[in-house]
């Protein structure tokens, strides 16, 4: 989330689209209703159903799965057209102005540079017109052809509203009626919150989706508002927190990246990471990357880690491609190139698509060791459980181990929200029976290998025998000396323009304490200030709100350097004065920048000075020309998911090329997993239950009674031409196989009228499995595609192909 | 604090019992009232589990039956339910109106009406009606009271439950489990003027949004209850799953329980007084003398003879 | 009194008979009783006759199903001793007499004057009332079960009609005590020729006049003239 | 009126000295009526302030123990309730988190290591030492047999893409970093979490 959950009480409109923040978070949900109830905010849900969500809203709409980079493109485009956009607030903090280089164009939708053999685009031309010292140019009129405003505004002048109508399935009228009433937060002193989650996530054009929602809201002025932003309420406890931390192949602490395999000179990745201002004294926070690198390898290597030996950088494990994530991790296990996997509370039998395929990796696996508080469904996946995992284990020779962990009641530490707050839980009882916390687990592990190396020696031991691990006690790492490891100290003393800021082997402060010359040691530069001097900052309770607009900087900690909203120096004008009096975060008193939150800014720094607010990004700027960030390109365009209801792309109905996302990943193997309409002729779309969480709660009694058996959710319409009643079991069926479920009959859903024909969409609920106390099901997985997003690889949970039938 | 509401001063009903409860006590007692917001609830359910999980209830894992509905009704383990039905209003717009259903807290309880045993059904000072398991005879009286069809037996021990509205929390202080609980503050909590000031405010912004006929439900029929609705329909509580739109105890168990009871015993009395007093004025029909008439004293004989030599 | 020429009087109510009119009667004293603890609030005292008043509550519904089977038995047997005759009706007009005791001035009757076959009709048609709405409201294997309307007008019907029966019981006990004489019929089954001449004159005609048994009509199934004809033999 | 009327009934069918006990019977005494408010469950329970493990609103929660930490004392969560004191959640929970309480005390919580062979059908109880030692030699074997110091071009690679890793998303930020320490320095790149799903 850019802004929090609180915050979004300072809402006027209130989008929820690609989610359903009622159903998935239904305390965080509370802030919608404080929105109406205090401000007489207006809540627009926009879904594929009528959901749980759309059932306390002013305004709905039903879409289809998949298209909503259609609807806010053509937003977009009636934004612009109408003149319904905070032009001072493009002008001065976005990239409208900067021109874009010569040679990049789009083209019957594809960009500049498509290989379609790689299924990857050169995106060499997909970048701004610099000039001589290497800053963009810029037209501030917003007139240039090639500026990125006219680019933009060109690429979506073909979303008309008819168009939106033939892709989406929404009547123009309403349509129009709610394009009507997002725009009126263009307005200053109005702001609209966007809440989305894995609706927008889960499609082979995830990414793009976001982007577009974001593109929308610098268009209207609302990012870096109280009560603006684009909001991923994000699934997990602490996924915010494992993501921050980089549990992702791709990723070192801090968003920090791991070196790809070509990197193979310190000081060309440092360069390549190291983001120079692309405008006149901007900030363009990743300058300083070196100093988080050198920190994080001092925290993992202490000592050996020296500038003689690039601070071990060759030690670290460097990617020849983008990602290996579980779905490319699934693939080779399927070839039967792994040997073994370790699922820390990660059930992916149950969790990734096409059960089959995850199915028979893990059967080719040589071990497999389960740590998860919960005797889980990948846990034993080698035991038939009858039709719903009908295995044969004497023909599986996996040896799998489950190591019982305890769960969040029996152990310290924090987790990060999706308002990036870092709040601290304290252990509660013990463990049951031999239960051990994953940081005993983990220690034990690895402490065995360390022997192992010692003893044995073995491949390429150093970074095993080198690890650091000052913990008291080395076989239990105690939550506290990680947490202070993260937060990072002095190795030496650090000086700041000739005085000692901090003496050796204190805890730093905060990230601007952190030097590249190997004097600090930091293991997440973004946590730096999570514990410091003055203590367990993530533990702090002290709820007050001074300012009553929702921001309580006494609670807990939130990254980066307790900023509660981001970017929230957007929140004032150029001149430092807030755009929306009732709506003050922060402006400038005349020496500093002061108010309710803690400026995501250089907090002496006066508006003359003309730095942007986006302090991260090289320009400044929010960015509508997304350069080669993305895979798929600069502007977002919208591509049918992967299995579509109708037969090519509305908007290039002639390019089979651009019927589908250009650069999602499919792998060879599964080419022919895919079906198609004539096959499978309804839309169907996966998601959560507010009784449920994913597959944790079928253990759960209390839920399993209020949620007891799995259902499919099938529209009145359709159900009636297949004959099917409410109660009755039926079939529904992908190209990748079928699970029975009763057959919830609804008027929530209802066939839409796409490009000339009638879709039907069904919705199938991820929960319940074969073990636990619910009623046991089939996996919903079971049906979904093996299909990553260009950029995330994010499977395409929310749009595939089924068939009903009646049991 | 609210805890000292509790005793048994501030009783001040009981069921199966002619005796007034002391009710001088109960003058500056509040009287506690949780109102349903039904236009902010999102039928999540967390109530229903905060109820089943405080008042360590564990009901049986049901079935599906084709709606959202789960339990599918109210259980002696279920104290509370919510109830989905899919509304097409006039406009012809779809409204998915969710209702938390559970026991009403009656001013006027039908189920303490009919209850015949001492004390197995209370009413606080404070509003909340009560059963007392201990008490309860399982003869399921309340069941045929209650015009809100609240009340289940139990299987397992023949006795009825419902909500208490936490009376073991109110008691502390403490508000119930299912208020606490409501993520979007559908249900809230407080003294029945605060609840009703708060419902008129509601009901304010609902006929801001369009909602003509929204409307606070705490039906007269039952002397108003503890337990209030906002409708965005209030003129047709019906289609909130069945909320019936005038409850009242009914006139059948009215009749019952009500004049008849005094009237019949009353009978009943004097029946038996008027025997004895006709026996003391009139005096009984006493045996009458024999007859002297020899001829017949002997067919009597022969009579008493031939009835003898009957007998087996 | 002294019945100095008469052993034993004439035979009223045979032994079986008598059996049964107790059983019911006992039946419908605890019917009575436990019904009314769960009645009327100061009845609920009764319950503690029963072991409490759950128990009360389960044993209820099982006297009376016990109660009913036996009133059947009863009400066949009492059945023609029971129909209205034109002289009923003489003697029911007369109620004013029979309460002040001017028993002279009334009419003859049979073995049942008109009061005593009210009471069996009002019997007669109370007990199946109770036993259907009864049932309807047993816990725990009938009423839940039932619609919640059949309840509640089982619960008030089967209130009222005990009423009625409970009246009619007190009544019948009452006469019982009041006309000496008659207490010794339904324990010893004989009453004096006196009495019988007395009370029911045509009853005893036919006895003297050896046209039937004093208990005939406390015997199912009794031939109108087997006694005749038994009286036929040397 | 009624009552007295009923005892001369009582008398008439014999039930005499019935009316005493049954007036005793119905006097109620005062703690009968007090019986009908349930204990309050929440009184001496050792309380620990927590955060919900479940969705990322990251609501705040009280855990009520039995127990008091005493060594012979098993402790053990028997109820859990929002923190009132919790910005965000101000003291509710949703169904899931209203429920936790059958998550920590679910019959499905693994309690000891277990282990299950190849081609057989059934879990094998066994010690920490074993599974770990036995899982350390697996690992090993496989690093030490698979581990690339070198990709097709020649590149200095220095990676193990024989094991793969997927982390908990509901684990703590320590364990989170741990982990990310501890595989980095295996060459682990195959390495996931729940941020897709």
């Amino acid at each position: 989330m850019t802004n929090s959950w609180v915050d979004i009480r300072n809402a006027n409109i209130v989008l929820s689209m690609g989610g359903n923040s009622a159903e998935a978070h239904p305390v965080g949900f509370r802030w919608v209703m404080q929105a109406k109830e205090r401000s007489d905010a207006i809540l627009i849900s926009i879904d594929p159903r009528y959901n749980r969500t759309t059932a306390v809203a002013d305004y709905h709409a039903w879409i289809r799965t998949g298209t909503d980079i259609a609807f806010l493109g053509g937003l977009i485009s009636y934004l612009i057209e109408s003149d319904r956009y905070n032009r001072e607030y493009v002008e001065a903090y976005t990239d409208a102005a900067h021109l874009v280089r010569e040679g990049f164009e789009f083209h019957d939708g594809l960009f500049t540079g498509y290989d379609e053999a790689r299924h990857q685009y050169d995106k060499a031309t997909w970048n701004f017109d610099l000039d001589e010292q290497g800053f963009a140019r810029r037209d501030e009129t917003l007139q240039h052809p090639r500026c990125v405003f006219q680019l933009m505004r060109r690429h979506y002048s073909r979303y008309s509203v008819e168009m939106v109508e033939r892709i989406c399935g929404m009547p123009q009228a309403k349509v129009l009626q709610l394009w009507d009433l997002l725009a009126q937060s263009a307005a200053p002193d109005k702001t609209m919150t966007i809440l989305y989650a894995l609706g927008w996530t889960q499609h082979s054009v995830g990414a793009q989706m976001i982007r577009t929602g974001a593109m929308v809201q610098l268009l209207l002025g609302n990012m870096g508002m109280p009560g603006g932003g684009v909001n991923a309420l994000r699934g997990h406890s602490n996924i915010q927190g494992l993501t921050d931390i980089g549990l992702l192949s791709n990723l070192l602490t801090g968003y920090m990246t791991l070196p790809a395999a070509g990197a193979q000179d310190y000081r060309g990745y440092i360069q390549e990471k190291v983001r120079q201002p692309l405008l006149p004294n901007q900030v363009s926070y990743w300058k300083y990357y070196e100093r988080f690198f050198v920190s994080t390898m001092k925290a993992f290597y202490g000592d050996a880690a020296t500038v003689e030996n690039d601070w071990c950088y060759h030690w670290l494990p460097k990617l020849s491609e983008p990602l290996y994530d579980v779905l490319y991790a699934v693939n080779d296990m399927t070839k039967g190139t792994m040997t073994g996997a370790i699922c820390q509370g990660f059930n992916i039998l149950a969790a990734f698509p096409n059960k089959a395929k995850v199915l028979d990796g893990l059967s080719k696996l040589r071990y497999l060791v389960i740590m998860d508080p919960l005797a889980n469904e990948t846990g034993e996946f080698w035991k038939n459980h009858g039709e719903f995992n009908d295995v044969d284990p004497s023909q599986i020779q996996t040896t799998v181990f489950r190591l019982p962990t305890s769960c969040f009641a029996e152990d310290d530490g924090s987790i990060t929200n999706s308002s990036r707050w870092l709040q601290w839980h304290h252990r509660a009882v013990p463990p049951p029976g031999e239960a051990k916390t994953d940081n005993a687990i983990l220690a034990g592990l690895f402490q065995r290998l360390q022997k192992l190396y010692q003893e044995e020696g073995g491949a390429f031991p150093e970074p095993i025998l080198n690890l650091t691990w000052e913990y008291s006690d080395p076989a239990h790492p105690a939550a506290a000396e990680l947490a202070q490891e993260y937060n990072g100290r002095a190795l030496a003393d650090i000086e700041d323009q000739g005085r000692i800021i901090r003496r050796k082997g204190e805890l730093l402060n905060d990230f601007g304490d952190l030097r590249a010359d190997g004097s600090t040691s930091c293991g997440c530069w973004i946590y730096s200030g999570a514990w410091t001097e003055q203590g367990n900052m993530m533990d702090r309770r002290d709820n007050s709100d001074p300012y009553d607009i929702g921001v309580t900087l006494g609670w807990a900690w939130a990254w980066p350097l307790n900023r509660r909203i981001l970017y929230n120096r957007a929140s004032a004008r150029p001149d430092g004065t807030p755009w929306d009096p009732n709506r003050a975060l922060i402006w400038w008193s005349g020496e500093r920048w002061v108010g309710a939150d803690v400026p995501d800014y250089p907090i002496a720094a006066a508006p003359e000075e003309d730095i942007k607010p986006f302090i991260l990004s090289e320009s400044g700027t929010g960015h509508f020309f997304a350069s080669e960030w993305l895979g798929e390109g600069p502007f977002p365009e919208h591509y049918e998911p992967l299995e579509s209801p109708i037969p090519n792309n509305p908007l290039h109905p002639q390019n089979p090329l651009a019927y589908h996302n250009p650069v999602a990943r499919v792998f060879a193997e599964d080419r022919d997993t895919f079906g198609t309409f004539e096959e499978f002729p309804y839309a169907a779309t996966t998601y959560r239950l507010t009784e449920h969480f994913h597959y944790w709660t079928t253990h759960v009694l209390l839920n399993a009674i209020v949620q007891p058996e799995k259902f499919v959710e099938i529209g009145e319409v359709l159900a009636g031409e297949l004959g099917i009643a409410a109660g009755e079991k039926v079939r529904v069926r992908s190209k990748r196989g079928h699970i029975d479920a009763v057959a919830v009959v609804t008027k929530r859903l209802r066939p839409l009228q796409v490009d000339g024909r009638t879709v039907h969409q069904v919705g199938i609920p991820i929960h319940w499995g074969f073990t636990g106390v619910a009623k046991k099901a089939h996996l919903t997985n079971t049906l979904t595609p093996f299909v990553g997003d260009g950029n995330t690889q994010t499977p395409e949970f929310k749009s595939f192909l089924v068939n009903v039938e009646k049991l | 604090m609210r805890g000292d509401q509790i005793n048994l001063q501030n009783i001040i009903a009981r069921s199966a019992t002619n005796e007034p409860s002391p009710q001088i006590r109960s003058g500056g007692v509040e009287q506690v009232t949780k109102l349903i917001d039904v236009s902010v609830c999102i039928g999540c359910k967390a109530c229903q589990v905060a109820c089943m999980e405080w008042n360590d209830l564990r009901d049986e894992v049901g079935e599906c039956d084709g709606t959202y509905n789960a339990p599918q009704d109210l259980t002696p383990s279920s104290f509370e339910v919510m109830r989905f039905s899919e509304y097409e209003n006039e406009e012809g717009d779809l409204e998915w109106l969710i209702r938390k259903d559970n026991c009403m807290h009656c001013a006027e309880p039908g189920c303490l009406k009919a209850c015949p045993s001492p004390g197995a059904i209370v009413q606080y000072a404070n509003g909340i009606v009560d059963f007392n398991s201990e008490h309860c005879i399982g003869c399921g009286y309340c069941v045929a009271g209650c015009p809100f069809d609240i009340p289940r037996i139990s299987k397992k021990d023949n006795k009825a439950y419902k909500c208490t509205l936490c009376s073991d929390r109110v008691y502390h202080g403490l508000e119930p489990a299912c208020v606490k609980s409501c993520p979007t503050g559908s249900i809230q909590f407080g003294t029945k003027e605060q609840m009703l000031d708060y419902g008129a405010h509601r009901v304010g912004k609902l006929k801001e949004r369009g909602f003509d006929n929204a409307g606070i439900y705490d039906p007269a029929g039952v002397g108003g209850t503890h337990v209030v609705y906002v409708l965005q329909h209030a003129d047709k509580p019906e289609i909130y799953s069945g909320l019936p739109k005038d409850p009242h105890i009914s006139p059948t168990v009215e009749l019952w329980k009500g004049v008849t009871k005094p009237l019949m015993s009353a009978v009943l009395g004097v029946s038996v007084l008027a025997g004895f007093f006709h026996y003391m004025t009139k005096g009984p029909k006493e045996e009458p003398e024999d007859d002297p008439d020899p001829d017949q004293a002997a067919a009597e004989r022969e009579q008493d003879r031939h009835d003898e030599e009957r007998r087996p | 009194m002294s019945h100095s020429n008469v052993r034993k009087g004439i035979l009223r109510y045979g032994p079986w008979a008598r059996a049964n009119h107790w059983l019911v009667a006992i039946c419908f004293v605890l019917l009575s009783l436990s019904g009314l603890a769960l009645f009327y609030p100061a009845f609920f005292g009764l319950t503690a006759l029963f072991g409490g008043p759950e128990p009360t509550r389960i044993v209820h519904p099982y006297i009376g199903v016990f109660m009913s089977l036996f009133f059947v038995i009863q009400a066949v047997r009492f059945f023609r001793a029971n129909l209205f005759r034109r002289h009923d009706i003489q003697w029911a007009r007369q109620i004013g007499d029979v309460l002040s005791n001017r028993d002279e001035r009334l009419p003859p009757v049979g073995q049942n004057n008109a009061g005593q076959k009210l009471v069996y009709w009002i019997f007669l048609a109370t007990v199946p009332v109770l036993l259907v709405t009864g049932v309807v409201l047993w816990r725990p294997w009938v009423a839940s079960e039932m619609p919640i309307w059949a309840l509640r007008w089982a619960a008030l019907i089967h209130a009222v009609t005990a009423f009625v029966a409970i009246l009619t019981l007190i009544i019948h006990v009452y006469s019982a005590i009041w006309v000496k004489g008659s207490i010794r019929a339904m324990t010893q089954g004989r009453v004096s020729p006196a009495w019988a001449r007395h009370h029911h004159p045509l009853w005893y005609e036919e006895v003297m006049r050896g046209e039937k048994r004093g208990d005939e009509s406390a015997l199912p199934h009794s031939e109108p003239d087997s006694a005749a004809t038994q009286r036929n033999r040397p | 009126m009624s009552v007295r009327v009923s005892r001369r009934q009582f008398l008439k069918f014999g039930a005499a000295g019935l009316g005493a006990s049954s007036m005793a019977m119905m006097g109620f005494a005062p703690d009968q009526a007090l019986a009908s408010v349930r204990h309050f469950k929440l009184s001496g329970a050792k309380v620990s302030r927590n955060i919900c493990t479940y969705c990322s609103v990251g609501c705040g929660m009280l855990l009520y123990a039995r127990g008091d930490g005493a060594i012979n004392s098993h402790d053990h969560i028997f109820h859990v309730e929002g923190d009132p004191d919790h910005p965000v959640s101000r003291g509710s929970l949703c169904p899931r988190g209203a429920g936790v309480l059958d998550f920590i005390r679910s019959d499905s919580r693994v309690r000891y290591p277990q282990v299950r062979e190849p081609g057989t059908d059934e879990w094998k109880r066994i010690s920490w030492d074993d599974a770990l030692e036995r899982i350390v030699r697996m690992m090993k074997d496989d690093r030490d047999r698979n581990f690339e110091t070198h990709d097709e071009e020649g590149h200095l690679v220095n990676r193990w893409m024989t094991t793969a890793m997927v982390a908990a998303s509901a684990c703590t930020n320590e364990t989170a970093y741990l982990t990310q320490k501890i595989t980095r320095a295996l060459g682990i790149l195959k390495l996931d979490n729940q941020a897709r799903v």
